[in-house]
Formats: C-alpha cells, structure tokens, sequence
C-alpha cells in the first residue's frame, strides 16, 4: 500500500498543486460580455447563473424567515399587522420550497459536474438547459410581482377553499409563478435523466457513476413524474378563483380534499426531490475525506431509487387528520414506515464508510457531519408524524414545523453548503478561505439547533404554527429560537462574503485539491468548455483510490 | 424483437463496450459530420436517440398532467353520474365524432409525413405536413363552433350559468331527457368545468402544435429535413400523436356517457 | 456560564408556567405520552449511534492516526442488518401509533355529544341543551364527551392539547372527536389549521367542570330553548311538515323513528340514518330519495345555516312517535314551540 | 424504471445486448394506412356501441377501445413497437405512475362510506 501511503500523504508535493495555477483558457474567459453569459449553452456557465439567482431567492426568503422569528419574539401581535404576518410566512414558504430547495442542488452542482462526471461534453439538450434557467427567473420575477403588488397569504399550500374563495390576494399571480418553477424543474429533471442514459463516457457502467449521479437520477424521475400533477391542481385552482367554479368548494358540490389529494402528490415528493441530490453531495464528500470508497455502494445507490419509488406511495400522511377515511391513513402510515428505512441504509453506510478511512476535517466534512446529525434526527422525527396517533397531537404544530426544517434546512441545506465548499475550488479555480469557513460551519450547527430544538418542544405543548401571537408562556421557547435564528443568519451570510472574496484573492486550487477520484477532479480547474480534451475512457470503478495513487505515481516519476 | 442486439460499431456510442476497442474506434471514426450535429454529442446516432428519449420523457410529464384532470372527471363522474349523463348529452356526438375522424386523419398525414422525411422525400414531406395542419385547423374550428354553441346555451360555467335546461328540459325544447332534481342539476356545471377544463387543455395543445408545424413546414421547404435528418418531425410526430391520444379518450369519456335511454 | 437577568427571568416564568410537556387532563393523554417516550427514545438511540459511529471513527481514524485508508467494499450482513432492524422498529410504532388513533377517532357510544361549528374566525359550541358558547367549551369531567364538528367556511382545525386531541373541521361535512377529561381546570382551545387573516386569534377556552358545577352552569346559561325545540321552530317555519306530515298519504316519508334506522333508498342501496345522513338528505336530497318516493325535495342548500341544519337534525332525532310529528303541525298553526317535555333537555 | 435497466446491466456487465439502443427502423405507409383504417373503425364502433344499452359494460367497453385505440398509435404511429426496452419503460412508468395516482387516491375515496368515520 505504498503507493497509497505515498498519494495521501503528499498532497502538496503533487505537480498539479505545486505549480498550480489557473489555467489560460476554461470556461470562464472562454468568451466575455454579458451576452455571452445570458445566451450561453455552457452547463457550467448556467450553473453558475443558477447559483447566482438562487442565493439571491435564499436571502429573500432568509429575511421573510428574519421578519417571522422578530414578530414571534413576544407573545403579542406587536410588530406587524396579521395580515402581514400571514404574507411573511406565506412568501417565506414559496421562495424557500420552489426558488430555493427543489433547484438548489440540481440545478447548481448537478448542472455543473452531471456532465463531467460522466465523462460527457455537456448536458443531452444544453438549450432547453438555457430555457429551464430562464423559466426559472419568469418564476421568481412573477413571485416578486406578486410579493410587490401586495403579497399572497395563501402559505405555500394553497389550501382550498380558503385560496380559492376567500382571500383577495394575488393567488393566481403565486400559482402562476409556481407553474412556470416547475416546468423550468420538469427540464432539469428531464435533461439529466436523458444525460445519464444517453451521455455516459465510454467504460462509465451505471455501477461506475458516482453516487451523486445516482441520487440525482433517482431525483429527476421525481420531478419529471409529480410537478406536472402540481401544475394541473394550481390551473384549476386558479381557474376556480376567476371564474368562481367549484371543483373544490364543497358548497357547490366539490371536493377541497380533492385538491390536497392531488396537491401532496407532487409535494410529497417534492421533498425527496430536495433531499436526494443533498444525500448524493454527502456520498461524494464522506468518501473524500475519509480517501475510502463509498461503504455499500449498491445498497446507497438503489436506496435512492428506493425512495424515489416508495416517495409516490404516501402523500396522504400529511391528511391524516384532514378527513381521508381512516383505512387508507392506516394504509398510507404503514407505507411511511416502509420509506423511511431507505434514509436509515444511507445513514448507516455513511458512518461506516468513515471505519478505517483515512480522515481529514475540511469545511465540507464539517457540514457533512452536520448533515448526518441533524438528517438523523429530521428523519425520525418524521417517524412521530408517520405514527398516526401521534401525528393527531403533533400536526400542525411547532414540531412538524421543527422537522422539516431538521429534514431541509439542517439535512439540504448543510448539504448544499457542503457541495458548494467542496466544488469551490472546481468551478472557480480557487480555494475558499478553511478557517473562516469551519467557523462558518461550526456558527450554522450551533444557530440551527438554537433555532429548531426549541421549536420541538413547543410543538409538543401544543403551540400551531402559522400562529401570530401565542399565549405567553410560549414566549421563553420562542426568544430562544428566535436567538438561534439571528446566529443562523451570521453562519448564512459569512460564506456569502468569504466566496466572493475567494474569487479573486483566494489561492489557486490546482486540479484535485482533496485528492478525490471523481472525473470531475481529474481535469483542470475551472475547466474547460468542453470539459475534456477528448471523451475519456474510463476504466475504474468510482471511488477507486488505488487507482489515483497509482496514477499520481505516474504522473510525479514523468514530471520528474 | 429487432432491437435487442445492438450493433457494435462505434457509431452509436455504446457506453458500455470493452474500453480499449472502443478508444480506438473512437480515433478512426469518431466525428461523422452533419451541420445539424451538436458538438457535445460523440455521434448523429446518439443524438438522434437522445432527443427521442427527451421527447418521450416530456410526454411522460403530459401523462401526469392529464393524470390530475382524468381523476377529476373520474371521481366526480361517480359521485354525480346522472348529472353528468344528461350534461353529455348536450354535447353533440356528430361533430365529436367528426372531430375524432378528423384528428385520426391528421395524425396519419403526420406519421406519412416521418415516412417521407426518412425516405428523403421533399416535396412529399412538405405535402403531408400541410395536411397535417389544415386538418389540426379544422379540428379546432370545429371545437370553436361547439364552445360556441355552449356559449349561447349558457353552459360554460360560472356567473352566467344557467341549469334551467336540466331542471326544466321540456321547457327549454329538448324533449327526449328526464328533468333533474335542482341540486343535482348544479352539479352539472362540474361537468362541464371539467370538460372545458379537458378540451381546453387538449386544444391548448393543438394550437402550440400547429404553430410548431408552420416552423417545421417552412423548414421541410427549405429542405431540411431531406439529408436523413429526421429528428425534429420525428418528435414532433410523437407529440402529435400523444395529443390525438388523449381525444380519443376525451371523446368517449365527454361525449358519450349514456346516448342510450336512462333507466 | 452567565445568563442575562431578563433570559433568567423569562426561565423562572416559563417553568413555573409549564414544563417541557403539556399537563395529561384527560384519558388519552397518558397513552400519547407513552408512545410519544417511546419514539423519543428511539430518536435518542437512533442519535446516539450515529452520533457514536461518527465521533468514534473519526477519533480512531483521524488522518494522523491513521495515514492509510483500508478500502472495504461492504457487508451483506450489516446492510441486512441495518435494514430490518429499522423497519422491525417502524413497523411497532406504526401499530401503536394505529391503536391509538382508532382510539381517539372512535366515539364510545355513551358520549355525551356537543356541536361544534367554527367559522372565520370563531368557534361556537352548541350543547343539545341549547346553551350556546363562543370561543368557550364547558365540559363535565368523568364521562366521554363527543364533538360533532363542521366548518361553515374554510378548514379549521379542533385542537385541545392538553387533552392530546384534534381534529380538521372540514365545511359541508361532519367530523368527530371524543374525550373524557379527568381534571377540573381551564385548558388551551387552538385552531390550527392556516384559516385566514384571524388565524392566530381563533382561540378559546375549554373549561372542564364537575358534573354538578357543569349542571348548573347548563341551567344558567340555558337560552330556553333547546336544540330540538329550535329545531322544531325551524322545522314548522320551512313548512317541513306539508310534506313530512306523517300522515298515510304524505308526498314525503315520515321521519318519526327514522335516526338510527336503516332506509332503503330508490336506487336499492341501505343506509344508517345518523346525523351526517340527515343533513345531506336536506342539503342534496336527490342523492338521498327514500325508496317509494318522488324526487320533489326542493334542495336547501345556502338556505339553512349550519347551526339550523344542526337543530334540525337534533329534532328529527326527538321524533320517537307519531305523536311528536301531529304536534308539530299543530305547533306551525298556532306558531308557538311545544311545551318542553323533560326528555328533550338532556345535559 | 430505474430499477429495472440497471438490473439489465447488472447482469450484462459486457453488455452484449444495450437495452437502450434500437436500430432505426421505418415503418412503411403501407402499416400506416392500415392503422388509420382501425382508428376510424373503431371510432364508428365506439359510437355505434354507445347507442347500445350495455348497462355497466358501456363504461368498460367504451374505455376497453379507446385504450385498443391508444396503444396502436403507440405502437405504430409512435413507433414503440421499433423502440428500445428503454423507450417501452418509459411509456410504461408513466402509466403506472398514473395508476398510482388513481388506486391510491381511490382507496380513500371508496373506503369513507365503510362507515365508523
């Protein structure tokens, strides 16, 4: 294992890390001028534009969040009026869900490496790529209208038939909105999945592709399957709203379970479409740094797909008090059950991946290990609200609030700023700064459990969410919170500042900083618009750290 | 089963052949090259598959998105089925069942027209397509007199909707239907939202198709399409055809619910 | 470490005030917090292992110990292992978890029942006494009590927390809960379904008293008028009883007896007449014509609030006789209500 | 679906045969004719059948051709038939993803009037 010893011991003594330096021609100076950016066809150059429109839609919805947890401060509706309220939290909801988390990683890291790590040019329709960024922002720039014409107060489930007849916001305008997200998601779903089976470098078995391949797949069937239900539901939904018919509205004969039906049908998926490609970031980042292949790569592969599947079967989990007939919630909580084991493989294969690894503690490492915590206990959290005697006391209270933001924010979030420190160094060709970027990883972890432990037990004394003011002995548990969050803020808005500063002063990176085995790492950094010189061969299973001491080996006798 | 042994040249770029023979095919003839080649794809062939299974997959995505309304109507149809019975019965089989001919017709033109593109044909190609489009115009003419027809009976649902028909039918001139008791008689409107709500959709599709054919039909003039360059009609033709899928569930499910006597 | 005065205070108030656990002030309360240790221990274990697995190994193989990587491929056995066991443990919360919900959604049949009607944003409880409330539910403890629940717009949501129930309050149709609170006191009445604008102020309080106290407040805050007798007012104002006369020769069926029995209907199908049966057979009844009868019912859709339709139902409920019926009519000539006969006032 | 194709691979790791790829085949106007001539058959049967008293079997036989209708189309006009195993996957995963969407949300709807709740 000489050969081993000698690759990961010697990072900096590597030729590419010695005499690294970015690389005259790549992606980023292949051509200038906006334009050139705005019409471009470049995966990476739309990832990029991808990133940029999402941070700006994170801190959006960031300071919505800010607006709520300031207001929840004390017990009295003080700062703002009800109907404001309604709106922050409303406005909250939609960015996060369909501007921030169903893209986030997709459409930014996905887009960027599904390519290379295949071994391919570009994505299968780099076009439709282009159109699905710009459907992307038709939906933002329709969500601010919305927001700038006097906000919606729907929150993000569109509940009829308090959306369609009862509220004089603009819901259609948000509908609208939502409708246009989704198909510029039904692209990006449609795209990678076409890439995975059409694009694959020679040699790149499906048993070869990387782990984050494997969950976007699994992603991808979920969008492209569920958010063409959601579209229809929110046609109908607007349609009833302007012409007052009643699909929905049990007064003339509708049914408004009907729409929560076909309404959770996409958005129960929806959230395994925001998780998956997270889980996929994890794979990659644990196997990293603890230079050892993926523990249990089938199993963490097909788990995926696993999810993928079952996440059709229980959407009715979030109705159980709703009114379905009792017989399907039994059916509907013991398929609940079935799904979350899945998410249990993976954890599981995760830590054992790190048995006998070779670890190190970068920035995405940390995040990486704050992903596995806190999914941890989002997960089984989510065992309480699949178990339908609890979920009677525990719905649509504080705890189910705190478990999907342990699920999306500690699990995808994390996850997300796990990749995005991870691939830094790939897509810029520079290394972020490490030791403001562990503080940052460190203030997250601390801020995110400040802000949601707390919001737990209030679940369980039984304050409802979307509440504006709340009886006082609530307040002790809601000042912690809110605490949490304003330190959650500072964790969000440091990487924020060090990225940008990175761009331009942070050292260059050279072409495999971590010593990872992935295609992506094998060519320059930023790399090329082609990304490969010519389509590899790729004759290694994924994650084969053999394989690159070898070749390094190779590489340090030529280069001498 | 023609299509289970794949060829193993490297001209469809196989992912998965042994690596060292496929490097070297790669170098000897890698880049066949066509003006219409995308230059992120190894091969014609490749991109050829590829945007099909693209194409397919959007349909996949219109199966769903027609799923939501197909349930609609399936579950309302049961809870209110003699509203919905009588409702149907004002829609008019003849021109239903003219419009089917006609859109069958249209989708055939269309496959003749991926023949002629495979084969070559210009003139041929060009043909067809316009057929294709004059019949998808017919159809829609069709659908706008009856919406019309609607329109005047105040059947379109909403404000000005109007159930006197159902309650009353002897009064309103049709002779041959049994009068609905008054809250059954509302439950009407939810047929015929839905089946505005269907047709609409369905005729949303066809006009964005019919614009697409305008394109590909000014495309096949200039002779696009006559190199063996099939791809763009060949999906088109698959979209075509899904969209006459759906009426021909559409027409039996909206149109002819109960054309025999109620018992 | 030191905590700020102002923080230390708001700890003192909040434990005083309550723990980290709602007080058990009713039967099923007890049951919810055992299987809710249960799955709380569960996530503890669960936490603790992965916990464990990640601090241990990257202690035991950090870089500096351990400059070497060995590389495994994997165990069929742990995957097994780590797949069953999860699934083993899912699979008894799902059963526990089901037991229970059946329990609470599964009225015993000698609960004493109490409407519930929410709108936005109010709550009003309406007790077969006719003792009408707002925002408030008086409650005898030591028995089962049952709610039966509609929305008159949107959906809200019943929920008692402290009594560890709720329920969605869907519009145009009932639904049910049950408790039977064990201590005297004031608890915590939530909406917590998203309803609007108000949301946050569709609030109330459930006030469970001892029998005698809940006695007399139910005398106190009589209206005077019981349900059925409202119900009765109604019933002879909408000029019911042309119809329903209970008369041979009557254009509608005779509704004497006729909750809790079991009708045929014109298209062959048998149904039990319950409170939800009767209230659609007023709103839509084509849907409900009585086998022998035409379908002539005008429907009374958006012509009867809930509350009416909730008075009728309690009256056709008190049709035991013929007798009742006859009177009824002579109550809509002389336009004044019967006289109220013990049996009708039930607290 | 995914499921499924990467079984394939699994156990054809040379892989011999590529379920995802087909030869280009074309489908002659002579098929073609014969297609249209079925539609418009089945179109006047569809109709004609509606006329008929069938009690339940109308529902069925109506949807029975309209799906005999759809799958020629898909098969010919569609090309299916010629296509990969991929292609046939997909088709297949969007109908039972639709069929999901239908079974399960039934299940609720039929099991309400059971009574008890």
């Amino acid at each position: 294992m000489s050969t081993a010893a000698y690759s990961s011991n010697t990072i900096v003594l590597l030729p590419d890390q010695a005499t690294a330096k970015i690389p005259k021609k790549n992606y980023i100076n292949a051509e200038h001028g906006l334009l050139s950016w705005l019409l471009t066809g470049d995966h990476k150059r739309i990832a990029m534009l991808y990133l940029i429109s999402i941070t700006f839609f994170f801190f959006i919805g960031g300071a919505f969040a800010g607006m709520i947890r300031l207001e929840l401060l004390t017990p009295q509706p003080d700062l703002v009026s009800s109907d404001t309220y309604n709106k922050f939290f409303t406005m909250h909801g939609i960015i996060m869900v369909f501007l921030f988390l169903v893209p986030s990683v997709p459409a930014t890291l996905g887009n960027f490496l599904m390519p290379i790590m295949l071994g391919a040019k570009d994505l299968a329709f780099p076009k439709i790529n282009l159109l699905s960024w710009y459907l992307y922002v038709v939906g933002g720039v329709l969500i601010l209208a919305a927001l700038v014409l006097g906000g919606v107060d729907t929150g993000w489930t569109f509940t009829t038939p308090l959306s369609t007849h009862y509220l004089n916001t603009h819901v259609i305008t948000a509908a609208m909105a939502i409708f246009v997200a989704g198909f510029s998601s039904i692209f990006t779903g449609l795209n990678f999945i076409v890439t995975i089976h059409r694009m694959r470098a020679p040699g790149m078995t499906w048993f070869r592709m990387p782990l984050f391949v494997w969950s976007h797949y699994a992603a991808s069937i979920l969008m492209v399957l569920g958010t063409p239900v959601l579209a229809i539901t929110l046609v109908l939904v607007a349609l009833e709203r302007a012409f007052g018919i009643g699909v929905f509205d049990p007064t003339k004969g509708g049914d408004p379970l009907l729409f929560q039906h076909l309404f959770w049908f996409y958005s129960h998926p929806a959230v395994y479409i925001m998780i998956l490609p997270g889980m996929g970031v994890i794979s990659e980042v644990i196997s990293t740094f603890s230079r050892k292949r993926v523990f249990g790569y089938t199993a963490v592969a097909f788990s995926s797909v696993a999810i993928a599947l079952f996440g059709f079967f229980v959407w009715a989990h979030h109705m159980f008090i709703m009114g379905v007939s009792n017989y399907s919630a039994l059916v509907f909580s013991l398929l609940t059950m079935l799904v979350a084991v899945p998410s249990a493989i993976k954890i599981f294969n995760w830590s054992f991946t790190l048995q006998k690894g070779s670890i190190t503690f970068e920035t995405p490492m940390l995040y990486a290990f704050g992903f596995m915590g806190l999914f941890t206990i989002g997960g089984l959290t989510g065992v309480f609200l699949g178990s339908l005697g609890m979920d009677i006391h525990l719905t649509e209270t504080y705890f189910i609030v705190a478990h999907f933001h342990f699920v999306m924010v500690g699990g995808m979030l994390m996850a997300f700023l796990s990749g995005v420190h991870f691939w830094w160094p790939k897509m810029t060709g520079r290394m972020y700064p490490e030791s403001l970027s562990k503080l940052a990883a460190v203030t997250t972890f601390i801020g995110f459990n400040l802000t949601f432990l707390p919001q737990f037990i209030l679940g369980y004394l039984g304050m409802p969410r979307r509440y504006h003011a709340y009886p006082p002995e609530f307040q002790v548990l809601n000042v912690l919170s809110t605490a949490g969050a304003t330190v959650l803020g500072i964790g969000y808005m440091l990487p924020l500042l060090y990225l940008g500063w990175s761009l331009k002063y942070g050292e260059i990176a050279g072409n495999n900083p971590w010593q990872a085995t992935g295609l992506e790492w094998q060519i320059q950094s930023p790399p090329l618009t082609e990304n490969f010189v010519e389509i590899p061969i790729v004759d290694y299973e994924a994650y084969d750290y053999e394989w690159l001491a070898k070749k390094q080996k190779e590489q340090v006798t030529t280069v001498g | 089963m023609d299509n289970t042994i794949a060829s193993t040249n490297a001209l469809d770029a196989q992912p998965l052949m042994p690596h060292e023979t496929a490097a070297h095919e790669h170098e000897e003839h890698g880049h066949v090259f066509v003006p219409q080649h995308r230059h992120h794809f190894e091969t014609e062939e490749q991109q050829r598959e590829a945007g099909s299974f693209g194409m397919w997959l959007f349909l996949l995505t219109e199966i769903m998105f027609f799923g939501g309304l197909f349930f609609a109507y399936l579950l309302y149809r049961n809870w209110y089925y003699p509203a919905f019975a009588v409702a149907s019965n004002q829609l008019s089989v003849p021109l239903g069942g003219t419009n089917t001919a006609i859109l069958i017709t249209s989708g055939f033109f269309m496959a003749l027209g991926v023949w002629a593109a495979e084969v070559r044909k210009r003139k041929m190609l060009v043909v067809t397509l316009i057929f294709t489009t004059l019949f998808g115009m017919a159809f829609i003419g069709i659908k706008y007199d009856e919406y019309h027809e609607k329109w005047e009976k105040h059947h379109i649902p909403g404000a000005q909707f109007d159930v006197s028909d159902f309650v009353n039918p002897a009064a309103n001139g049709i002779t041959d239907e049994q009068p609905l008791a008054p809250d059954m008689a509302q439950h009407t409107q939810i047929f015929f939202f839905l089946y505005f709500a269907m047709t609409g959709m369905h005729a949303l599709h066809m006009i964005i198709g019919l614009c697409l054919l305008f394109w590909l039909t000014w495309r096949a003039y200039k002779g696009d399409f006559s190199s063996g360059y099939v791809a763009p009609i060949e999906n088109f033709g698959l979209y075509w055809h899904f969209v006459d899928i759906i009426w021909l569930f559409l027409f039996p499910l909206l149109y002819l619910i109960n054309r025999h006597p109620l018992h | 470490m030191h905590i700020s005065p102002v923080l230390w205070q708001f700890l003192i108030k909040w434990l005083h005030a309550s723990a980290l656990f709602p007080p058990e002030a009713s039967t099923i309360a007890p049951s919810m917090d055992a299987l809710y240790f249960f799955l709380l221990l569960l996530t503890v274990i669960g936490l603790l292992l992965v916990g464990g697995l990640i601090f241990g190994f990257s202690l035991r193989y950090r870089r500096s110990r351990n400059p070497v990587a060995t590389q495994i491929e994997g165990s069929t056995l742990m995957e097994a292992t780590w797949t069953i066991i999860p699934l083993a443990l899912f699979l008894v919360c799902f059963v526990w978890g089901a037991l229970l919900y059946f329990r609470i959604y599964n009225p015993p049949a000698n609960s004493m029942n109490i409407y519930i009607v929410g709108k936005q944003w109010m709550w009003k409880a309406e007790h077969p006494g006719g003792q009408h409330e707002i925002d408030s539910l008086h409650i005898p403890i030591g028995r089962p009590i049952q709610l039966t629940m509609i929305s008159q717009d949107v959906f809200h949501s019943f929920s008692i927390p402290d009594f560890r129930v709720k329920r969605e309050v869907i519009p145009g149709r009932y639904t049910t809960v049950w408790f039977n609170a064990t201590d005297v006191g004031t608890y915590h009445l939530f909406c917590t379904q998203y309803c609007g604008t108000q949301h946050s102020g569709m609030i109330g309080e459930v006030t469970a008293m001892t029998p005698g106290d809940y006695e007399k407040w139910a005398q106190q805050s009589t209206s005077g008028m019981s349900l059925a007798q409202n119900g009765e007012r109604l019933y002879a104002s909408m000029g019911c009883n042309a119809c329903h006369n209970g008369s041979a020769t009557a254009r509608g069926p005779n509704l004497a007896g006729v909750y809790g029995s079991k009708l045929t209907l014109t298209n062959g199908s048998q149904v039990l007449v319950n409170e939800a049966y009767l209230r659609d057979a007023i709103l839509n009844p084509s849907q409900h014509v009585t086998a022998g009868f035409a379908p002539i019912m005008p429907t009374y859709q958006g012509q009867i609030s809930e509350d009416g339709l909730i008075d009728l139902v309690e009256y056709i409920k008190t049709l035991q006789t013929n007798y009742r019926v006859q009177q009824t009519q002579v109550t809509s000539q002389s336009n004044q209500a019967a006289p109220i006969t013990p049996e009708m006032v039930k607290p | 679906m995914a499921h499924q194709i990467s079984h394939d691979q699994a156990h054809d790791p040379m892989n011999v045969t590529n379920p995802e790829h087909a030869e280009h085949h074309i489908v002659t106007p002579v098929q073609y004719s014969m297609v249209f001539g079925t539609l418009l058959l089945f179109t006047g049967i569809t109709v004609w059948v509606a006329y008929i008293d069938l009690k339940v079997f109308n529902p069925i036989l109506a949807l029975a051709i309209a799906t005999f209708k759809a799958v020629v189309v898909v098969l010919f006009f569609m090309h299916v038939k010629y296509q990969s195993r991929l292609i046939k996957l997909t088709v297949a995963c969007g109908l039972f993803t639709f069929t999901v969407l239908t079974i399960m949300t039934l299940s609720d709807y039929i099991s309400r009037s059971w009574g008890l709740w």
